[in-house]
Parts: C-alpha cells; structure tokens; sequence
C-alpha cells in the first residue's frame, strides 16, 4: 500500500492506519507520527498553502526516496491543506516494515523533509491576525542528518 | 501571450497581490523590475526559490521564461 | 496521560492512541510504533511470557526514563503477554509531545529496550512445534545508541 | 519453609519443569547443585540473569536467598 495525498478537508488519521495495518499483513511493524494544531497558545486557526505544481510531486519523490532506503512493506503520507483549527490533524505519515527500525527511520526521514523540504507555507491566526510561520533552525539540522 | 509571475506564501502578502501578468519573455533582471523593491529585495536572498514552468531552478539568475509560462516565487517553506 | 499496561488479552492499539490524542491536546505530535505477528513465514502462534515482579516494574522505570529525557505530554506503552495468532497487536508504545523529533525518540528509545532490556521470553509455533526466540544482535547494537 | 526456584523461558523448557522447592537459605554453589547439569550450564553463562526476592543480582554469585524467597533464573530476553 502506498498512499501519498495532499488533503483539503480534515482526515481521520486512525482509519488510515488502521488501513495500512490491513493492507501489510507481513510488515510486523508499523511506525506513525501525527502532527496536529496545538490548542492553547493562543492559536485560533492555522492555514497551509502550497504550490500545487511542486507539492504533490515532491511528496511522491520523498516518498520513493524513503522506500528505496528502508525496506518497506507500506508507506502513508496524507498532508492537509487549507484552514484548520485547533486539535485538527495536519500530517500523518507511517510507515509498515518488516523490521521496527526501518519503520521508525522511514517516519522520521519522510517527517523532517516535509517540515523543511517541501513546498508548504504555514500562517497562524491570532487574535491580532494572521501570522506566517519561519522556519525553525532545529528542522534544518534535523534534514541534515541525512544527508 | 504572457509570463504569470506567482507570489506564494509571504510573499503574497509583502506583493499585495497573488499573481502579475507581464509580457514574454521574462529573465532575471526582467523578474526584479517587474516586482515591488521588497519583493526583489526578497528574490536576491539565497533562501527564496524561483520555479518556472513547475521546475525549481537550480540558479534562479538562469531564470527564462517565454509566452504561458508560470513563474512562482517562493520564500522559504514552513510544512508539517 | 501515562498508560503503561501488561495485557492478557487482545488489545485495540487505534482506540489507544486515539485517546492519547484527545487527552494531550497541547502537544502538537504524535509518534506511535506497533508490534504485530506477522502473518506469513509459517508462524502459527506466539507466545509471551514474562516475570511478573520485574516486567511491569520494569515497564514503569523505562517510562520514568523515557519521561525524563524527552520532553513529552503523554506516554502510552500496553504490551501483550500469553498467546497470539497472526496479525495480533503485541506492542504498542505511542508518545505526544510539544516537539516531533521528542515524540518520535521517544518510541525509539521505548521500543528499544522493550526488545532487549525487558522482561520477556518469546516463542514461535510453527508446523514442526514451538521454538524459542533468540535475541537478535541487531537489537542489542539498537540499544546501545542510547547508553 | 523453603527457596523456590523458577525456570524462565527457555530455562523452564531445559530444565522440564516450571519450578523447584529446596531448602533455606540457598547460595550459588547450592543453585548449581539443585539443578540439572544442563541448567548449571546455562546459568554460568552471562547473559542469563538471577533475580532473588524480585531484585536482579548485579553479581548472581553473591546469591543469598532464605526462608520463603523466590529465586528466577533469567535467561536472555527477546521481548516486542
């Protein structure tokens, strides 16, 4: 199974990994991560924009890079976009595998591209308004670490 | 015909705008007059990527753009 | 949310990290691994045992530790004990926090010493019987990242 | 009263039994001479492990059990 979207309306990260647990009976594990919009903090709403011709075609390449270094038996990568609210899923990306750390490093790999090598732009609604999100310094040498 | 300059992200709002129209062909040079000051003041720093025609340019000073082509400017990414 | 179980019976690992989700509303991450049997290869059943005075114990220190060194908003770890068939849940250990490389470290770090560190003994049922299950080197190299 | 002592995983499988009663108090020359050759053999080795009283001993020939304590011979784990 391998199931790479870009979302325009809220997801149910359970259902899809439930689907790829279905879908890879000899995988004997399966790593997830899910990143939501925090509450509290004074965050009212968070939207992602991307640029259609790069986004999705990034994320099928990030997605081949990660099943030609781990040995994978299932890969997920869901990414929202558009407006969402406080507790709304934005990521989800898991990974089955045969072995637990190909899993897990497959998680992390797809994880730290999406957050500094993919072709989205985050801004947080306040209530002053709205705010665009930097990048954090931790997330590039987070995506150094594989090179 | 015409070049489609793209203002994504911050960049939008630092343009006013989401897209330009401006006459073919477009090159580097071409690209920082047709922009504000800020905007071009953005597009010098290394971190701001140019895709023309759905590829990222590798150096975006090599930027050629002709008739249809969609240019899009994009500031630095902030996913997941 | 703290969740550190030994379970008899079959366990539900979608409905668990749901509820580590709802309950951590402030952490914008969620890492997850689970352990199934795998289905295929000719194994029939596993069996878990373990020691009870040091396995649950042991379960809880690990948390304590994992708890210390990352920065987290919840911790779930349920592992089965008993007998297994294909395609059952064994180990679910599931973790919120603030930042996402937290979470996701903190199931590496978790599952790693499930694996080497705690108190279990497993075994295969395959057509010709049950075999024990040695240790493998890959999981003690795994372990001594963290030392 | 007496020590028990409990063959864990494999252990329980070489051994033929899930536990033993013996005697107090119970030493590590007294473990080697209350199971089989087969188990002493085992538990010279080390990475098989000895809890007394639900502590595992940092130094299993130090084992000093008494009246009514459970004694586990540990061997190596393979757990997730």
């Amino acid at each position: 199974m391998r199931d790479i979207r870009l979302l325009a309306d809220p997801f149910d990260p359970s259902s899809s990994l439930e689907k790829l647990s279905e879908a890879s009976p000899d995988s004997g594990g399966i790593a997830s991560f899910i990143g939501k919009v925090r509450c509290g903090g004074g965050v009212e709403a968070l939207e992602l924009s991307h640029y259609e011709p790069l986004t999705l075609p990034g994320m099928d390449a990030l997605a081949d890079a990660a099943q030609e270094r781990f040995e994978l038996g299932g890969l997920v990568m869901l990414h929202r976009i558009g407006t969402m609210h406080p507790g709304d899923p934005i990521v989800l990306v898991a990974a089955a595998a045969p072995h637990r750390r190909d899993a897990i490093e497959a998680v992390d790999f797809c994880m730290d591209h999406l957050k500094s090598a993919a072709w989205f732009w985050k801004r947080e609604k306040r209530a002053d308004g709205w705010h665009w999100i930097e990048p954090r310094e931790a997330d590039h040498a987070d995506l150094a670490r594989w090179a | 015909m015409a070049v489609t300059i793209l203002f994504l992200g911050p960049l939008r709002d630092i343009a006013g705008e989401d897209s330009r129209e401006v006459s073919a062909p477009l090159d580097w040079p071409g690209l920082l007059d047709a922009v504000s000051g800020d905007v071009a003041a953005q597009l010098k720093e290394e971190r701001v990527n140019i895709a023309c025609a759905g590829k990222v340019l590798a150096d975006k000073t090599l930027l050629h753009a002709e008739d249809g082509d969609e240019v899009a400017l994009l500031p630095p990414v902030s996913g997941g």
